[in-house]
C-alpha cells in the first residue's frame, strides 16, 4: 500500500520560467525509505480544492550526491504542476511517496558501454540523472543524447547539460533538436519522429553497437522512437520507455482537450476553386479558426476520426493531435485533418478542392 | 471539523444524491425501452455529479484530508445519512418512476430554495443542481402521468407503487435537528414551506395521472441520521468493494 | 428507368464514392448486406451495455463511475444512431430487436465474454474500443450516407472511450502490485478475444470482396487485424505489460509484427452460442424488452389517449 | 507451502463447497414449502461445514499460519477455485434443484473414491462427508423426479433449469492440471471413472424424471484455475463484507 | 352428556393441571383462543427467520455462518411443530398461512425491525430470544396437551439461541472499539421493541385473565416484562453496555428495576402495520408462497401419480 | 485493529497440577506497547489444528514489578489451556496482543480506601496483580477478598496470598471458600452464592464504607454479587466486573455442553411411592445416572427449559446448571430439575411425587 511521508521543501529554483526544481529534505529515519536509483520517480500527493491530486515527478538528481529533487514543468491548467510552480515555497511539507519505477539498467564500473536517450521537455528529468549517475560510475562508457524542446529558453537543466558536456568532453554528446526555433541543420529542427531518427541513426551512432536506449517524453515520441529503432533492427529489450501522461491529460477523459500554445501564422485555404487568405493568432484547430473567418468548409466530428475535414498540405507545415482517420499512404500524400492542424510554420496553404 | 452541523447537512444530501444515483445505475443495461435506459443513466450521472459537489464540500468542512471517494468507501452503514427512500430497490419501471418522483419533487424545491442559502458553496452547488433538477422532475412526473393514465396494468403498476414508497415520501420533508438547526442558522431550506409546494406538485402530478394521493401520513424515518433499512448494507457492499478489497489505491 | 440503368447509376455513384441516401434506388443486395452489416453493429452496441454495466455500481472511484456510465450510455447512442440507420433501409426496430432476441441476429463476438474485475474496464475500453475504432474509422466513408453518418458520430465517441479505457490501464499499471497484476490479467483475458473481433481470416470470409466493392467495407479483416496487432504492441509496452503471444515479434521484413495463431475453434464456438457468456447477455436484452412491454403499452396508450384529447379540444 | 499442487486441489474443493453452500444459505426464509426450507438450510450447513474441513487443511498445508477465515476473506475472485456450476443464481427452485443435482451426483461419487486417497486426511474428509452426500444426491434426484414428472409446467421449469445449466456440468469431471496430477500421485480421484458413474447416474434419474439428457458437450470451464462468470465477484462482496470493513477482528 | 357437565370436566381438567388433548372437549372459545395464541406464534417463527437470514450470507466467519444458519433453521422447526400442534385444532396449515399473508393473522412486532448490523445477530439471540423463553417456558406447562409438547421443544432450543446471541454479544465487547459501538448501537436499537414484545400493559391486555384460568397463560405481560428488565440489567453491566433507559435503577423497595415508559404509540403503530419492515416481511412470506405454488402442486400430481402406479402396479 | 507481537517465555512455573504460570520476555522496543495496568489483561494467539485460537489472560503480576506474568488454568476440552498447561515451554514464542482492559480504578498514594473482592478459581488473577498494587501502592488502603475454590489443592497463588497476608498484616485479609473441602463454618463451605454473601456482608465488612468491589470468576458467582451487593444498597459504579466466560464454553453454541468432574454420591428416588437407592459415580446428570440405574424418570428437554423432570430435594444438596423453568418462590420450596443437577453432598434425595 502506497505510505506517503511528509518531507520539508529545502530549496526551489527555476531553470526556466515555466518550471521549478523542487529539492527535499530527508530525515534520517526515512534514509533508508528514500534510497533510489537513476531513473526512479516519486509520487507527490496535495489536497487541491478538496480534490486528493496524486502525481508522479522523476528524480532528476543522481542518487551518488544523496540529494533528492525533481524538476516539475507548469502546464496550462495542470492541476499540480501549476501549484508547484506558483505556490509551493521553501519550508512546506510535501506528501511524497518513496521512489519507484524500472526506468533504469544495472550499472557496472567494468562496463564499456554505449547508451542513447531521446528526451523532450519535461522528460529530461529521469534522463539527466540517469545520465549523469552512468558517467560517473562507468568510466568506460559513453552516452549520446536527442533533447526536444520549443525554443532555447524553455530547455530545462541547460546548464547542468552543458557542465557534464564540458566534464565528460569525449563522453557525452548533446544535441538539441528544436520545434519553435530555427537551427541551421533541418536534421534538428521541428520533432523528434520517425523521420529524424533515421537521419540521426548511422550518422551519429551506431544502431547496432548501441547497448541501451532512453525514451521519455510525450506519447508520440516514444511511440516513434520505439517504432523506429525497431525498424533499425534494435531488438526491443534494449529499449527503455518512460511515459510522462498524466492520468487526465491526453489520454483522459471527454472534459479535457488537448489544449495548445497560441501561435502566428497566415492561412490560405482553397474551398471550390476559391482560395482565402486569414491571420491566424489562436490556439484553437485551423479548421476552427477558419471558421471564425467565415469559410465554410466541410467538417463532421471534428475529433479527427470521420476524414470530413481532409484537405491537402500544399505549403508550410501543420502540427496534427489526434489521427484516426487517414492512412500512412495518405499522410504521405500530404493529406492532413484541418480539425486536427495547428500552423508550425509562418504560412500554411490547405486545399480542400482534391 | 469546522461546523460539525453544516457537514451533517451536507453529507445528508451527498449521500441521498449518492445512493440514488447507484440505484439508477443498476438500471442501466436493462430499461424498457432504449431511450428510457439512457434517460436513467442520465439522471444518475447527473446525481453522481452532484454527490461529487457536496462531498467535495463535505472534505473540506472535515478538514481531516480526505478525498471524497474515502469519505464514500470507508463509511459502513450507520455512518451514511441518506433517506431512506432512495435506497429502496428498483422494483418494477413503475416503482423505479415513483421513487424518482418523490424524490425530484423534493429537490427542484430544495435547490431553488438553497440558493438563497447564506453559504455561498450551498448557494453554488444548488444553482448547478436546480437546473438538472428542473429536467429530472419533468421526466419522472411525464412518466407518473404516462404510466397512471396509461393501460390498465400501468395504472395497477402505478398504484402498487405508491402503495410500497409512500411511507418513504415524508422523511424528506420532515426536518430532523440538523435541518432544524441548518435553517435556523441560515444555510438550510425551509421544510415546512418546500412540503407545502411539494404536496402541491404530487397533488398536481397524480391527478393529472388519474391516480390518487394516499391518506396516510405515516412516514418512515431515521435515514437522515443514520438509521436505514436492511437494503443499504448490500449496496454498499457492492459500492466499497474495491477500495476495501484494495485500499488506498489510486483508481 | 429499367433495372440496368439504375444498376448503372448506382455504380457509377460508387465509383465515384457519391453517397447513396435512402430514397436512391439500391440493389436488394446491398440493401440486405448493409441491414444485416448494420444492425449487428447496433445490436453490438446494446449488448456491449452489458459487460461494462457491471461494474458501474463497483466502480473504485465517483468519479470512474461517472465514466463509465456515460460510456455506456453512449453505446446506447450508438444503438440508437445504428437502430435509425437501419431503419431508413425499411426494416422496424422492433423487428431487428425480436431477431436479437430469436438468436437469429449475431452481435460481435467479444461481449461474449464475462468483465470478472475492474481491469476489464480498462481492457475492453483499450482494446476491445480500440478495435470498434479500426473496424469503424473506414466506415466513416462507407457508401451509404446514413450509415456513415452515424459512424462518424460513433467514431467521435470511441475515440474518447479508447483513452479512457488506456487510461484506466495504465493507472492499474502504475499502481500496486495488485493493480499491475489485475491489468495483465486482463490483457491475457481480452488480448485474443479482440483479434477475432475482427471476424475469420480473409480466406474464410465470404462477403468480403462484394462489401469492399460496394464501399461498405474497406480493409479485409486479416488488414485490420494485422494494422491493430502493430498498433497495439508499443502500447502494451508503453503500459509495461505483456501481450500473451509468445510468437508475437517484430518482422522487419514484412514492416508488421507476426503474430501467433488463433484458437478458430473458440472464435466459432463463440459464434455458434457456446461463449461463455451468450446465453446470459441475450437473456438479459430479452428480459429487459419483455419486461418492458407493458411500459412502451402504456405510453402508446397514453398518447393516443391525449391525442384523441386534443383533437376533442 | 508444502505441496501447491495439493493445495490447490484442497482449495478447489473448500470453495466449491463454500460457494454452494453460500447460494443455498440465499433460500433461507424464501422457500417453497418450509420443510424444503429446511431442507436446504440443512444441505448448506453440510457443506459449509465441509468446506471448514477443507479449509483447515488447505490452511495447514499453506502452512502460513492462516485461518480458515482469513483464507475465506482475504482472497479475489480470481484466487477462487470453485467451479463455475456452484456460482449460478439460484433462478426458481427448479434451477436450484438441478444445479444441486449436478453437483451432488458428482460429489457423491468424488467423496466415495476420495476415500481411498492415499492422502489420510483426505480419506477422512471423505470418509465424513460421503454421508452426507449420498443424503443430499437422495434429496436433489426426488426432487429432480417428482418436478420432472409432476405437473405441465413444473415439467418445463425442470427442462429450462437443464437448458440454462447443462453446459456448466461438465467442468466438474474434466480433470484441470491440477487434477491430473493430483490423480497421477495417488491421492486425487480418477476423473474419467468418476464421470462413467456420474453420468450413469443422471441418465437414471432423468429418465425417471421423464426429461430428456441434452446431447451438447460442451461445457464452460476455467472456475478451477480462477476464472470465473460474472456472479462470483458479487457472492464475494457480500460474503467477504464484513472481514474486509474491519480486518484483523474477532468475532 | 350435556355441555354442562363437559364443561366441568373440562374445567376439573384444568384445575388439576391435567392436560387437555385433541380428542378431548373443549370450550370452543378455548380452542379459538388457542388457536389464535398458537397460530400467532408459529408465524413469528417464520417471520423471525426474515431478519436474521438477512446476515447469514454475510455472516464474518465460517463458524458464525454456520451457527446463524442452525438457527434460522430452528426456527422454521418451531414454526413447523407449532403448525402442527395448531392443526389439532383443527385447522389447516394453508389456512393459518393465508391470514398471514392477507394481514389477518398477527406476529410478534419485533420481527418487524430491520437488522441493521452484524450486532444485531447477537442482540436478537440475547434479548429477542431471552424475551422468548421468558414468555414461553412457562407455557411448557400449558393446558393444551400438544402445544406444551411443542413448547418443550421449542424452548430447548431457544435456550441455545440465547447463548449464542449473548456470546456474539461478549465477542463484541471484548473486541475493537467499532465492535464495541456495534454492540451498544444493537442494544439502543432493540431493547425498547424487546420490551414491546410482552405485549400491552395489563391494564389494556383483554385476555390476559381468561388466559390464565384457562392455563395457557401463567404470567401477566407486566410480571413478564418486569422479570426481563431484572434479569438483562446485570447481563448488559456483564458485557459493559449501557441499555437506553435512564430510568433503569434499582428499587430497593420492590426489590425490582424500575424502567422508563415505553414508548406506546411505536408499539401500537408497529402492530397497525406501520413498523419499519412490516410490509417488507409480510410481502417476502408470501412471494414465498406464491412463488412455490407450482413447486407444491408438482409434489402433490407426482404423489398421486405415484400412488396410481402402484395401484396399477 | 489487534497487533501481535510474538514474545519469547522465560519462564513456566506450575502453582497447581491444573495451571500454568507463564512468564514473557518483553523487549526493550516493546516495552511501551506492553505498559499495563493492574487488572488488565493479555490476548494470546496459536494455531491449534489449523484453528486460530486466540484467548484471553489476566495478567497476575504487578506492573510495578516490570513483570508480565499470566496464570492459565486447565480446562478438560479446552483449546489453548490445554495447549499451555501440556505443550508450552521455555523458550517457545507466543503471539501476544499489548495489554487491554478496564478492569481496575485509579490509584493514589494518598487514598485510605477499602476494597473488597470476590473472586474463584481462575478468576483470582487479575484480582491478585490488583490486591498487590493497592497494597504496595496505597499505604492507607484495606483490602478484603473472599475467595472461592474447590478444594484447598487447588487453590492457585496460595503462597503468594500467604506471603501478602503476612506482609501487609492488618490491612489484608482472606477468606477461603471450599466447595469440596469442608472447613468449620458453614459461612465457608460451597459456592460464593446471594446467601453467602449476606452472611458475610455486616460481619467482615461494611457494606457502605467499602470503596469499591471487584469480583471475578463463573457467571453465576458474579451475578450473585452484583445482585446481592445492589440488595444491600451498594451503587453500581463501586462494582468492577471480570468475565472470564471463554467463547465456546457455558454460553457457546449447540456443541459444546458445560463439562462436570465426576463425583461420588448415593442416590436415592422417589417414584410413584417407590423409592430407589443407587451409587453415582459419574459426570452426568442425576437423571441419566437415574436413568442408567433403570428408573423411568419423567423427562422431556434435558434442557432446563421444561420442568418435565422437576422433583423436590429431600436430603443433601445439588448443584444446578441451567434453570430456565423454576421460579424463585419453586426453588425455595426445595424445587429441582433433576436433568440439570449434580449431586454436591455424599447422599442425596429425590422426591418426584409433588
Ligand atoms: C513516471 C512519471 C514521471 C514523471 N516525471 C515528471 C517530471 O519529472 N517532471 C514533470 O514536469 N512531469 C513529470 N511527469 C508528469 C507529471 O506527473 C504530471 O502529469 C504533470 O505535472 C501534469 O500534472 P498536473 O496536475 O499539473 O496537470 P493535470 O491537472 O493532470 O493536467 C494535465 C493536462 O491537462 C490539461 N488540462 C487540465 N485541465 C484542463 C482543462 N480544464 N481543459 C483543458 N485542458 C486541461 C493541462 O493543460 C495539462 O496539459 C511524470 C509522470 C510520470 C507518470
Ligand atoms: C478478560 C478475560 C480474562 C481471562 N483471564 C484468564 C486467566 O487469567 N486465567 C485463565 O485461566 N483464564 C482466563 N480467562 C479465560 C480464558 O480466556 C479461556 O477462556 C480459558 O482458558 C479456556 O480456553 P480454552 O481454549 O482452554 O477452552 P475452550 O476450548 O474455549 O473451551 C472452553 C470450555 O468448553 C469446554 N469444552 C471445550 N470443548 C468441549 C467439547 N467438545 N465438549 C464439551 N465441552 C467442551 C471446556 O471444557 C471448557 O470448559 C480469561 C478470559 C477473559 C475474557
Ligand atoms: S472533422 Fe472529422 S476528422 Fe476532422
Ligand atoms: S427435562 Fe426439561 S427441565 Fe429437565
Ligand atoms: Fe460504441
Ligand atoms: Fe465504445
Ligand atoms: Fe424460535
Ligand atoms: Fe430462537
Amino acid at each position: 500500500m502506497a505510505k506517503f511521508h511528509s518531507l520539508r521543501v529545502t530549496e526551489i529554483l527555476r531553470p526556466t520560467e515555466e518550471s521549478v526544481e523542487v529539492t527535499f529534505d530527508v530525515p534520517d529515519d526515512l534514509r533508508e525509505a528514500f534510497t533510489f536509483i537513476q531513473g526512479q520517480h516519486l509520487t507527490l500527493k496535495k489536497d487541491i480544492n478538496g480534490e486528493d491530486i496524486r502525481r508522479s515527478y522523476s528524480i532528476c538528481s543522481c542518487p551518488i550526491d544523496e540529494q533528492l529533487t525533481v524538476a516539475i514543468k507548469k502546464l496550462d491548467g495542470g492541476a499540480f504542476s501549476t501549484y508547484a510552480n506558483e505556490e509551493l515555497k521553501v519550508g512546506d511539507e510535501v506528501e511524497v511517496n518513496p521512489p519507484h519505477g524500472h526506468f533504469y539498467v544495472p550499472l557496472d564500473p567494468e562496463n564499456a558501454n554505449s547508451y542513447v536517450a531521446f528526451a523532450s521537455g519535461s522528460g529530461i528529468t529521469p534522463i539527466i540523472s540517469i545520465i549523469e549517475t552512468t558517467l560517473r560510475t562507468e568510466p568506460e562508457s559513453e552516452f549520446t543524447l536527442f533533447y526536444g524542446n520549443r525554443r532555447t529558453s524553455t530547455i530545462i537543466f541547460q546548464e547542468r547539460l552543458e557542465a557534464l558536456k564540458n566534464r565528460y568532453m569525449g563522453r557525452f554528446s548533446l544535441y538539441h533538436v528544436l520545434s519553435k526555433e530555427r537551427q541551421e541543420s533541418d536534421l534538428f529542427n521541428g520533432r523528434i519522429n520517425e523521420e529524424k531518427i533515421q537521419g540521426y541513426a548511422g550518422r551519429f551512432f551506431d544502431p547496432e553497437s548501441v547497448d541501451h536506449y532512453f525514451t521519455c517524453g510525450p506519447e508520440e515520441m516514444m511511440l516513434a522512437v520505439q517504432s523506429e529503432l525497431k525498424n533499425l533492427g534494435v531488438p526491443e529489450e534494449r529499449i527503455h520507455l518512460e511515459l510522462f501522461t498524466s492520468p487526465v491529460g491526453k489520454l483522459g477523459g471527454r472534459d479535457k482537450e488537448i489544449t495548445h500554445e497560441k501561435a502566428h501564422a497566415e492561412i490560405t485555404v482553397v474551398l471550390d476553386g476559391n482560395s482565402m487568405t486569414f491571420p491566424y493568432d489562436s490556439d484553437k484547430s485551423i479548421l476552427d479558426v477558419a471558421f471564425d473567418n467565415g469559410a465554410d468548409l466541410p467538417y463532421a466530428c471534428k475529433g479527427g476520426v470521420c476524414s470530413t475535414c481532409v484537405c491537402k498540405l500544399e505549403e508550410g507545415e501543420v502540427e496534427m493531435d489526434v489521427n484516426y482517420a487517414l492512412e500512412p499512404d495518405e499522410l504521405e500524400r500530404g493529406l492532413v485533418l484541418s480539425c486536427q492542424s495547428y500552423p508550425k510554420t509562418d504560412k500554411v496553404k490547405l486545399n480542400f478542392d482534391v | 471539523m469546522k461546523d460539525q452541523n453544516l457537514y451533517n447537512y451536507v453529507l445528508q444530501h451527498a449521500d441521498s444524491s449518492l445512493i440514488l444515483g447507484q440505484r439508477l445505475a443498476e438500471w442501466c443495461g436493462h430499461g424498457p425501452i432504449l431511450e428510457q435506459d439512457i434517460a436513467m443513466s442520465n439522471i444518475s450521472l447527473d446525481l453522481i455529479g452532484q454527490c461529487r459537489m457536496w462531498y467535495q464540500y463535505a472534505a473540506e468542512i472535515q478538514d481531516e484530508g480526505k478525498s471524497e471517494d474515502e469519505i464514500v468507501a470507508f463509511r459502513d452503514a450507520w455512518d451514511y445519512r441518506n433517506v431512506q427512500l432512495v435506497e429502496q430497490p428498483n422494483g418494477d419501471f413503475a416503482q423505479t418512476i415513483f421513487r424518482q418522483f418523490l424524490f425530484d419533487t423534493y429537490s427542484v424545491h430544495f435547490y431553488e430554495m438553497l440558493i438563497n442559502s447564506k453559504d455561498e458553496r450551498l448557494a453554488a452547488i444548488a444553482g448547478k443542481s436546480h437546473k438538472e433538477a428542473l429536467y429530472h422532475v419533468k421526466w419522472s412526473g411525464d412518466w407518473v402521468i404516462r404510466l397512471g393514465d396509461g393501460t390498465e396494468e400501468s395504472h395497477d403498476r402505478m398504484k402498487a407503487a405508491i402503495d410500497e414508497l409512500w411511507s418513504y415520501s415524508g422523511e424528506l420533508t420532515k426536518p430532523n435537528e440538523t435541518e432544524t438547526k441548518a435553517f435556523e442558522e441560515g444555510y438550510g431550506v425551509n421544510l415546512a414551506a418546500l412540503k407545502e409546494k411539494r404536496d402541491a406538485k404530487i397533488r398536481e402530478i397524480l391527478t393529472e395521472a388519474t391516480l390518487e394521493v394516499p391518506e396516510s401520513t405515516y412516514t418512515h424515518e431515521g435515514g437522515k441520521d443514520g438509521r436505514h433499512t436492511e437494503h443499504l448494507g448490500y449496496i454498499l457492499s457492492d459500492l466499497q468493494f474495491l477500495q476495501r478489497a484494495y485500499p488506498g489505491q489510486e483508481w | 428507368m429499367d433495372i440496368k440503368s439504375l444498376e448503372d447509376r448506382f455504380n457509377e455513384k460508387i465509383d465515384k464514392d457519391i453517397r447513396i441516401e435512402p430514397k436512391d434506388w439500391m440493389p436488394e443486395n446491398y440493401r440486405k448486406t448493409l441491414i444485416r452489416q448494420i444492425s449487428q453493429h447496433a445490436h453490438s452496441e446494446i449488448v456491449g451495455m452489458l459487460p461494462e454495466a457491471n461494474w458501474i455500481t463497483r466502480a473504485p472511484s465517483l468519479r470512474r463511475k461517472a465514466a463509465a456510465l456515460a460510456k455506456v450510455q453512449d453505446e446506447a447512442g450508438h444503438g440508437l444512431y445504428l437502430y435509425s440507420a437501419c431503419e431508413t433501409l425499411g426494416i422496424e426496430r422492433d423487428q431487428l430487436l425480436q431477431d436479437l432476441h430469436s438468436g437469429k441476429a449475431k452481435y460481435s463476438s467479444i461481449f461474449n465474454y464475462p468483465t470478472l474485475t475492474w481491469a476489464d474496464m480498462g481492457a475492453i475500453g483499450w482494446l476491445v474500443d480500440g478495435a470498434a475504432i479500426m473496424n469503424q474509422v473506414p466506415l466513416c466513408r462507407a457508401s451509404y450516407g446514413p450509415y456513415a453518418r452515424a459512424m462518424v458520430r460513433v467514431c467521435k465517441e470511441e475515440s474518447f472511450h479508447q483513452r479512457q479505457g488506456f487510461e484506466i490501464m495504465l493507472t492499474l499499471c502504475r499502481g500496486s502490485e495488485e493493480q499491475k497484476k489485475m491489468a495483465q490479467d486482463a490483457l491475457n483475458r481480452w488480448w485474443w478475444p479482440s483479434l477475432m473481433m475482427f471476424g475469420p481470416q480473409d480466406k474464410d470470409s465470404t462477403h468480403t470482396e462484394q462489401s469492399m466493392r460496394w464501399g461498405i467495407k474497406r480493409f479485409t479483416n486479416d488488414e485490420l487485424r494485422q494494422k491493430f496487432v502493430d498498433v497495439s504492441k508499443p502500447q502494451a509496452d508503453l503500459l509495461g505489460i505483456t501481450i500473451p503471444d509468445k510468437d508475437l515479434k517484430w518482422n522487419e521484413e514484412r514492416g508488421h509484427y507476426d503474430f501467433g495463431e488463433i484458437n478458430w475453434e473458440e472464435f466459432f464456438n463463440v459464434i455458434k452460442g457456446n461463449g461463455p457468456c451468450n446465453k446470459q447477455r441475450v437473456d438479459a436484452r430479452r428480459n429487459a424488452y419483455d419486461n418492458g412491454a407493458w411500459v412502451r403499452e402504456a405510453a402508446a396508450a397514453h398518447a393516443e389517449k391525449k391525442a384523441k384529447k386534443q383533437q376533442a379540444a
